[in-house]
């Protein structure tokens, strides 16, 4: 519950502004009308990569607390992991003329265009954890350059040799050409230029998929015996990193390190030591910035576009020793937290 | 008239029975399972959807299908050529990104960026095409084997030079306008779409590559035997549908302009699953432009008004998944059962009331009385003929008679012993008439109408006339000219006797007593055919009539015959002569003394007659008996009537015991003799007429001759 | 005679060392009807295949008016005059009869309607019955013959080569396409006429070339031949019995035991009408029928192998208790076996050895202990058939497509009856079989019949169908039309039964 | 007539001494394998050796089941999908509380019943077998993505502790290897011992002659489907114990192409009636030897990608010249 509190409490200083509003509502105080007649019946697409995982899950549940109490109407496009369909249906909605959109992008530009002449169109588009090159009303997610940065630093901390490790590390990477894995690739590769003493033994890519990641960190694993740590760069497939290790009976010796959104088997893993640091962009934070955003931009009488902003998550690194029991939170959590 | 009568003659006067059987017929019928499942998808997401048919909905899908379609196009082509293509989806991913490289980082115009990403296309499937065509490998393997190749070359670009391309945006108006322009309100890529379309059609209907494609798919080793190169026109069919992937990926790069990592992933399964759904058959052969274009709109159609309305993502590839299974399963029962289907309902009999037979109580005053009048017709041609419809007599008097073998024979007067082949026409020459200027012309069964001069040159006049609108069976083709006569002015007036059945099975027709015969006119001076009566029931034997204006006309099945007129101020009239004959009109001539001779081919017999009334009952037997045991009119005793123009009959002349000659089909008067010949004999019977004039001819008296 | 046309001077084609024809030397006169015989596989199809362009010499030299040629595709062949009609049909099934006439020589681009009536013009000018608009898939085998034969002649080849062209013929259609090639040799035409039928070949031949084992054995004019001479040059050996094993009752048929199968009112599409006919127990009843008479297709109903019509389908009634096959499975469990007449397509396994592919029919109907196989079993149940169908084998274990089409007839047949059938249903059982082995299969038919087998045998040939059936049926039509007994039936009271 | 003049009338013979695709990639595999020993330190570690296996086994164990199929004339399209979803299913059961025992049960039945479903589509309704099983795969993901598991990552329940123990290792071996072997031995003896084992090559080898045999071809179509699912939920368990989740995108990734590879490059003629166990097992080692050397040589996953699909175009055109295709006997519609 504190988890909550504490998520509640960041996103609420961060929209300072949606915070006092939300504190009266029962009187004309001179913005509360405005604020709610924005979003009564106001139509609201979200367009995620897909609804099948924990991010989307967590801010449409956001959402719908939100819709429901506002009032407005939200319907979700779920493209399932292709960017061609996504962008049919965002074509489409640009003819059907929703009030808001909320986009999540596969990269930085198959939407671009067409979230630009979805602005034009008149329609307020946010882009959630994936900034494509368009610029839209507001951008609410994570700066992966700077859980790059956060997870090498972490990596650089465990493994360096002043620290006892024995400089050895290994990465895991995605799919190197989506864009999230390229610009945190390139935060971690900026990192460890710094750091000459570490040694980068195996930098390979296992596409989003936890099989293929096993099976090359196995191998990685038994080529290196002195391998001192792993940076992943999602922790789904990083399940099969920790897998490889935990055969190769090296856990705790060789230390993962990854990131994610921060549900609950992230601490699960976290304590059971699969992983050893996390980078936790806090998902259920994401969604109330989100929300936050949607109440902003509907309220503005600005034409779409004319004035964006973002808000970047803060993130957080958690170790077994830094978790705490709120530290991640479960899908439980979000359905009882007021949005 | 019972109930069960009037219904019969209801219910099949106003159901046309026979036209699914000749649509069943038609090869573009295959296209209508996928179009029946398109409209089921329009109706159903029509329904659902509020603006789903709006212009701008229809503008969205237009410019998707662009890019799909063409793909669609390219695979269907492989496929048709018996392969397949997986590396279509890495194809237009390595399109999407060349163009997208060439535009932005290079700064090339866009007139040279489409011909290079073309040539990029093209050379991805020349690779397929060589290895596939030239070295024959298995074209599934090889293609998947390409699609991870290619895709591993586009990750490996898009990671070396993604931001390059990413960072530097192009600003050329034309790159804009492919992706985003609209001609007429109709999105670009669309119109290019349907002018590809109607061009592949084109090829693939009636251009040599396209047949060599269909050929290739259809039978491989047939096609190499019928000296097509095969592995150029299988090699081919690779090279263009890389160049459609490569088009499509361009149309994907101007509209979108990201050259994101998942491009183009599992394009190859939504396109084949289109092909299929469009019911292209997997190993070659059966397919069609339309069929992919018709695939590809269902497949996209599904998937956008799934997501829109808000379906969860499980949704979309369990509904394409059934309905690919739907459309496969039925796609199959069609192919197994059109042909059974086909051969069941093509014989479509209707309700056919005939008049009371006026033979069936007759006494010996009456002229349809028997009488052995042709006991002692004697023979010609005895043993050497085969199958004499019909003869004529030259100026000279010499005979001329067809046969089955397709040869001309003609007999030397004047006693007709001697004869030779005169010329070899081919088909079954059935009516022969003679111009004035001894020009034999013929009808000829299966191949229209020809001329013979007495040189023996042959000349085809007409195998062709005007194609009606609205007929299904492609009704421009002559298929069984029976008889003929010119008119004093030239033109040639020959009946058809049916357009639903050929030579060899025109006795079906019989069955169903439909008017499915026509009268036809060619005129020799501009050399043109045009249909002049039509519907008519099995017209066979033509007889001008003296006035100029009109002909006399038989119509075997309906046993009438009718006089219409073709000229004049009752020009296009039709009035019955008679409508009771006793039997089967065939052929009508002149006689000496002004009258006309008509040959009945057979009797009528209360069976057949009766079952004229019960159209379901011959249309039972036509598809539980087996062929043989199928009830028929008879045609083989027959006699010869004397009718005048009124219709009255005033004489007629028979064969009872059957010996002498057989069945007649024709006759023909010349010089007090009466000529008599049938479809089945092998022999013309010749009797004598010994109160006629012995001078009289046809042709004299017709083309004024003294 | 002239200088030949064409000139084959000691040609010879091997496929990796196995020669297939071995030093021949052939010629051929410009308008002449020329026969070339022989037993299959006796290399009258190669030959003629290098010929026309599609297989290659491997030596020697082939001259057409006096040059060499060595054509690599039938194409070249086809510019330089020479056509070939092939045996396995050469169209194209998913195009129209128009099309596959003019494929090959179409125009780049084709007015359709213009096209069709020209197909049909031509078609009809030979007499030939074939709908131009209709899909070649739904022609019967003597359409389809018909039209491979318009498009030879079409061709205006200087050469013809006809490889067995009348064997689906009626004999209507033979009429005209003999016709039509005298009209043929007529205009000069060269025609090359490879037969099974020897008689045709004697009646219409100028000439006649005799091949064995890919070996010219004799040429000369047809004259100089009489039907058994042809046959003792076609198997090397004049023979010593006749070429049909004959029943050993001579004074008579077999009298039908009990009844086995009746067959009532069977239809199936337009390919089988209301057929009805019965099958008794310890006699051969042999079936006889015109290619597309429906007779594969009653015997392939009967044996589950096709469905009947759902409606108005017939009844069967096998030891006197209805059935209706689905698969044949079921049929074979209850002793219906089928001896196919395409025995590449449907008899055997062409990756197994022989002994895979005997053993295969005894474990379905005589499931081994726990379904595990043996070697042994296989072994013992080869070798006992082996002896007793006399199959010639190096080795049990050779693949089955190294043998002859004799003995792999003989396999098939043993596949079959290692699953201990009552009754048997041999659908051309001698086609594509070595003369020398005819016999031997005949002798197995009339033994299982000896042992109160009833048996069901089809045949396109008459002189077969006479020698071998204690009763014979005649279809047309898709219907059993006339029933005989062997001492009044003659080749020509069969015939017209069969046509009329 | 004797056997030689026989042999010499029917034409070609059977390439006696001819190479095999299966040697052809036997000798590319020795060929990696030798180059990686001199080339690549620690390859040849035992423990190397043991990974490589363990690494290739689940693709083994599936190729198997492919190998199955595709030796009846068939082709399992859906094998990926059936295995993620029902997998997928029975570890979503576990964490909603059902015993385990019950949820492994539901989910092979699971998969059994999608393989019944296929088996009758292609035997009974008579669609050809890459229709129905390409149309299965994305009907049994939608299926299951709507109705069953709404996540793509189920993460296996902590308490689980059999599943993990499923991939462990005996005497230094690890299990899934051991699973691989065994599933590889009584696919063996099933294809080679058994009376449905010898029905299955006759299928593949000639199916309407099968039919005519009394083969029951239609159930035993259905058996192949069943037996393929059956084994790919196994593997999925297996997948699952390794790595402590499920992904079911692997369903609509390109895995089945892979496990075509395997047993393609292995030697088993898509066109039925040809090859065995063995094959399945040279294809997935030589896969296994070049994955894991590219991995020590640490080219990416991408360029690994190339590799392999060279290697395996490679594999196909040796093939080709070694063992030519008559393109007269090039079957119609064989693609």
């Amino acid at each position: 519950m504190k988890g909550i509190l504490k998520g509640a409490l960041m996103a609420l200083t961060l929209a300072g502004g949606a915070a006092q509003i939300a504190q009266a509502e029962q009187f004309d105080d001179g913005l509360a009308p405005h604020y709610y007649n924005s979003l009564k019946d106001k139509k609201v697409v979200f367009l995620p990569l897909a609804m099948s995982f924990d991010l989307p899950q967590v801010w449409a549940e956001g959402m719908q607390t939100q819709a429901d109490r506002l009032g407005y109407e939200l319907s979700i496009r779920d493209p399932n992991w292709s960017s061609d369909v996504g962008a049919q249906a965002l074509t489409t909605l640009i003819s059907e003329k929703p009030d808001l959109m909320v986009v999540h992008n596969p990269d930085m530009q198959v939407y671009a265009r067409l979230l630009a002449r979805a602005q034009k169109a008149g329609i307020k588009v946010i882009q959630i954890n994936l900034k494509s090159v368009a610029t839209t009303d507001a951008y609410v997610g994570v700066n992966w350059y700077e859980v790059g940065e956060h997870q090498a630093t972490m990596a650089i901390n465990a493994c360096a040799p002043e620290a006892g490790g024995s400089g050895k590390i290994a990465i895991m990477q995605g799919t190197p050409t989506n864009p999230n894995n390229a610009i945190t690739m390139s935060a971690i590769e900026d990192v460890l230029a710094k750091h000459p003493e570490i040694e980068v033994v195996s930098s390979q890519s296992a596409d989003w998929d936890a099989t293929k990641a096993h099976s090359v960190a196995s191998t990685v694993i038994k080529q290196n015996p002195d391998l001192c740590g792993y940076i992943g760069l999602w922790e789904v497939m990083d399940a099969g990193v920790s897998a490889a290790i935990r055969e190769a009976d090296k856990v705790g010796e060789i230390k993962l390190f990854t990131n994610g959104g921060g549900q609950k088997p992230a601490c699960d893993s976290l304590a059971n030591g699969a992983f050893t640091g996390y980078v936790s962009y806090d998902a259920f934070g994401q969604a109330r910035d989100l929300t936050n955003a949607i109440a902003q931009v509907m309220q503005s009488d600005l034409a779409p576009g004319e004035a964006p902003y973002a808000l970047y998550t803060p993130i957080r690194d958690l170790t077994k020793d830094t978790m705490r029991d709120d530290s991640c939170w479960t899908m439980d959590d979000v359905a009882k937290a007021p949005f | 008239m019972s109930v069960s009568d009037t219904y019969a003659k209801w219910r099949y006067r106003s159901v046309p029975d026979h036209l699914l059987g000749e649509v069943l017929s038609k090869n573009w019928i295959d296209n209508a399972i996928p179009f029946a499942f398109l409209l089921i998808v329009v109706a159903l997401f029509g329904s659902l959807i509020p603006g789903f048919l709006s212009p701008a909905g229809f503008s969205d899908l237009a410019r998707q299908l662009g890019e799909v379609a063409l793909i669609s196009i390219g695979l269907g082509l492989v496929m048709l050529a018996g392969g397949i293509d997986l590396s279509v989806g890495s194809t237009f991913a390595m399109a999407n990104f060349v163009s997208l490289a060439l535009i932005n980082s290079l700064g090339w115009p866009v007139w040279a960026v489409v011909p290079a990403v073309l040539c990029v296309g093209a050379l991805i499937g020349l690779m397929n095409g060589i290895l596939i065509g030239y070295l024959r490998l298995r074209a599934f393997l090889t293609t998947l084997a390409t699609l991870i190749i290619v895709r591993a070359m586009v990750d490996l670009l898009i990671l070396s030079y993604a931001r390059e391309v990413a960072m530097s945006m192009t600003m050329s108006e034309a790159w804009f306008y492919l992706g985003e322009g609209f001609i007429l309100g109709i999105p670009v890529n669309f119109l290019l779409l349907v002018a590809v379309a109607i061009l592949v059609h084109l090829v693939l209907s009636r251009m040599r590559f396209g047949w060599h494609i269909l050929a290739v798919g259809g039978s491989r080793r047939s096609a190499y035997n019928a000296g097509i190169s095969v592995r150029r026109t299988v090699c081919a069919t690779y090279v263009i549908s890389g160049v459609m992937a490569a088009m499509a990926g361009i149309f994907y790069a101007a509209r979108l302009g990201s050259v994101g990592p998942d491009t183009g992933i599992g394009l190859e399964v939504t396109v084949l699953t289109a092909c299929v759904l469009g019911g292209i058959s997997l190993g070659g052969g059966r397919g069609s432009v339309f069929k992919a274009f018709i695939g590809t709109v269902i497949v996209l159609m599904v998937t956008n008004s799934l997501i829109r309305l808000n379906m969860p993502s499980g949704s979309t590839p369990l509904v394409l998944g059934m309905l690919l299974l739907l459309a496969v399963a039925v796609d199959i029962r069609w192919v197994k059962n059109r042909h059974k289907l086909l051969s069941r309902v093509y014989v479509s009999p209707t309700y056919f009331d005939l008049p009371e037979d006026p033979s069936a109580n007759v006494d010996a005053t009456s002229s349809y009385a028997l009488n052995d009048k042709f006991r002692d017709v004697t023979a010609i041609g005895l043993g050497d003929l085969d199958g004499p419809e019909d003869m004529i007599f030259d100026s000279n008097d010499n005979l001329y008679t067809g046969g089955r073998q397709g040869d001309i024979m003609r007999f030397f007067a004047p006693d007709y012993t001697r004869s030779e082949v005169f010329v070899h026409l081919g088909g079954f020459p059935l009516g022969l008439a003679m111009d004035k200027d001894d020009n034999l012309h013929a009808c000829v069964a299966g191949m229209g109408l020809y001329m013979v001069t007495p040189e023996r040159e042959i000349k085809c006049l007409s195998d062709e006339t005007n194609r009606s609108l609205f007929s299904i069976i492609d009704d421009s083709r002559i298929r069984m000219a029976d008889d003929l006569d010119i008119a004093a002015d030239g033109r040639v007036y020959f009946s058809e006797a049916t357009i639903r059945y050929g030579v060899s099975d025109w006795a079906v027709d019989a069955l169903e007593a439909r008017g499915n015969g026509r009268i036809l006119a060619y005129d020799p001076k501009d050399g043109s055919t045009r249909t002049v009566l039509s519907g008519r029931v099995f017209p066979n034997g033509i007889c001008m009539v003296d006035d100029g204006e009109s002909l006399l006309f038989a119509e075997t099945w309906a046993c009438r015959i009718s006089r219409f007129w073709f000229a004049g101020p009752r020009k296009g009239q039709v009035e019955p002569v008679i409508e009771d004959i006793p039997g089967y009109p065939d052929n009508i001539n002149r006689a000496s003394d002004g009258t006309y001779w008509v040959a009945l081919a057979g009797m009528r017999s209360p069976a057949f007659d009766l079952s004229l009334k019960m159209p379901g009952f011959r249309k039972r037997m036509a598809q539980r008996v087996a062929m043989d045991e199928w009830l028929y009119p008879n045609l083989n005793t027959g006699c010869v009537l004397k009718m005048t123009l009124d219709g009255t009959v005033t004489e007629s002349l028979w064969d009872l015991s059957g010996e002498a000659h057989p069945q007649i089909t024709s006759i023909r008067e010349h010089k007090g003799a009466l000529y008599l010949g049938g479809i089945n004999n092998n022999r013309i019977g010749r009797y004598e007429l010994p109160e006629a004039d012995q001078t009289w001819t046809s042709q004299n008296e017709y083309w004024g001759r003294t | 005679m002239s200088a030949p046309l064409i000139e084959m001077q000691n040609v010879s084609k091997d496929y990796r060392g196995v020669f297939a024809v071995r030093n021949v030397d052939f010629n051929l006169h410009a308008g002449e009807i020329h026969a070339l015989l022989g037993e299959n596989g006796a290399g009258k199809s190669t030959l003629t295949k290098m010929i026309a362009g599609v297989t290659r010499r491997s030596e020697g030299e082939i001259l057409l008016d006096g040059t060499s040629i060595n054509f690599a595709t039938p194409a070249e062949a086809l510019d330089n005059g020479i056509a070939m009609v092939f045996q396995e049909t050469s169209l194209v099934p998913s195009m129209t009869v128009a099309q596959n006439l003019y494929l090959g020589e179409e125009k780049l681009f084709n007015r359709l309607r213009g096209l069709y009536i020209a197909a049909q013009q031509f078609l009809s000018s030979l007499n030939f019955n074939v709908d131009p608009w209709a899909n070649v898939s739904m022609l019967g085998a003597a359409q389809k013959q018909l039209v491979e034969i318009a498009r030879a002649v079409r061709l205006n080849a200087r050469v013809i080569i006809f490889d067995e062209p009348t064997a689906t013929l009626t004999p209507e259609e033979k009429h005209y396409f003999f016709s039509l090639i005298e009209r043929l040799r007529q205009r000069g035409v060269s025609i090359v006429f490879i037969s099974h039928a020897l008689e045709e070949a004697l009646a219409i031949s100028d000439r006649i070339t005799i091949l064995r084992d890919g070996e010219l054995v004799a040429s000369d004019t047809t004259d100089t031949f009489d039907r058994d001479s042809i046959i003792g040059h076609m198997v090397g050996r004049s023979l010593s019995e006749e070429l049909f094993y004959h029943k050993h009752s001579e004074d008579g048929a077999r009298q039908p035991g009990k009844k086995v199968l009746s067959v009532e009112n069977l239809s199936m599409g337009s390919m089988v009408r209301n057929t009805s006919f019965s099958l008794y127990e310890g006699q051969v009843t042999g079936l006889f029928g015109l290619i597309g008479s429906g007779r594969t297709e009653t015997a392939k109903i009967i044996s589950g192998v096709l469905k009947r019509n759902f409606f108005h389908g017939g009844e069967l009634r096998y030891m006197g208790k209805s059935v209706r096959y689905r698969q044949p499975h079921k049929a074979v469990m209850d002793g219906i076996v089928y001896v196919t007449e395409d025995r590449k397509a449907e008899g055997f396994f062409d990756q197994m050895s022989i002994a895979e592919n005997i053993y295969m029919g005894d474990i379905v109907t005589n499931p081994p202990p726990a379904g595990l196989t043996t070697a042994g079993a296989q072994q013992k149940i080869t070798e006992e058939w082996s002896k007793l169908l006399q199959i010639r084998a190096i080795n049990p274990n050779a693949k089955i497509v190294e043998l002859s089409g004799g003995n792999q007839q003989k396999v098939v047949i043993a596949k079959s009856l290692t699953q201990k059938p009552k009754l048997v249903i041999f659908d051309e059982p001698t086609r594509g079989v070595d003369v020398g082995a005819i016999a031997e299969i005949h002798k197995v038919i009339q033994t299982l019949a000896d042992s109160g087998i009833a048996v069901l045998v089809i045949s396109s040939y008459l002189p077969e169908i006479l020698v071998i059936s204690d009763r014979i049926l005649v279809s047309r039509l898709g219907r059993v039309v006339e029933e005989f007994s062997p001492s009044d039936a003659t080749e020509e009271k069969i015939m017209y039964a069969a046509v009329h | 007539m004797t056997e030689t003049a026989a042999r010499k009338a029917t034409g070609p013979a059977w390439p006696r001494l001819g190479l095999t695709q299966e040697t052809i990639v036997f000798f590319i595999a020795i060929a990696f394998f030798a180059v990686f020993a001199v080339t690549l330190p620690g390859f040849l570690a035992s423990d190397n050796l043991l990974s490589l296996l363990q690494n290739v086994s689940v693709l083994g164990i599936l190729g198997v089941a492919m190998g199955i199929v595709v030796i009846g004339r068939g082709i399992d399209l859906a094998m990926v999908a059936t295995m993620a979803m029902s997998t997928a299913w029975t570890i979503s059961l576990m964490n909603a509380g059902t015993d385990a025992v019950s949820a492994v049960l539901l989910g092979l039945g699971f998969a059994a019943v999608i393989g019944i479903v296929m088996g009758i589509l292609i035997a009974y309704v008579e669609i050809p077998a890459i229709f129905a099983t390409l149309a299965m795969s994305t009907v049994i993901y939608g299926f299951g993505r709507l109705a069953l598991v709404d996540l793509d990552v189920i993460y296996v329940p902590e308490d689980a502790d059999w599943l993990r123990a499923l991939s462990g290792s005996v005497g230094g071996v690890p299990l899934p290897v051991i699973w691989f072997g065994l599933v590889a031995l009584l696919a063996y003896a099933f294809l080679r011992f058994t009376r449905r084992g010898r029905y299955i090559y006759a299928m593949g080898d000639n199916y309407e002659a099968a039919r005519i045999t009394g083969i029951p071809a239609r159930p035993m179509t259905v058996l192949q489907y069943l037996l393929s699912s059956v084994i790919a939920f196994g593997a999925g368990i297996i997948t699952a114990s390794l790595l402590a989740t499920v992904n079911i995108r692997v369903a609509q990734s390109t895995m089945v192409y892979d496990v075509i590879l395997v047993v393609v490059l292995g030697g088993i003629g898509l066109s039925g009636g040809k090859g065995g166990v063995r094959n399945v097992i040279v294809g997935t080692v030589l896969i296994g030897i070049l994955l894991n050397g590219m991995t020590i040589m640490d080219l990416s996953f991408t360029l690994q990608n190339l590799v392999k699909g060279a290697v395996l175009l490679v594999a196909i055109i040796v093939d080709s010249f070694v063992n030519p295709r008559d393109e007269q006997t090039a079957q119609q519609g064989d693609i």
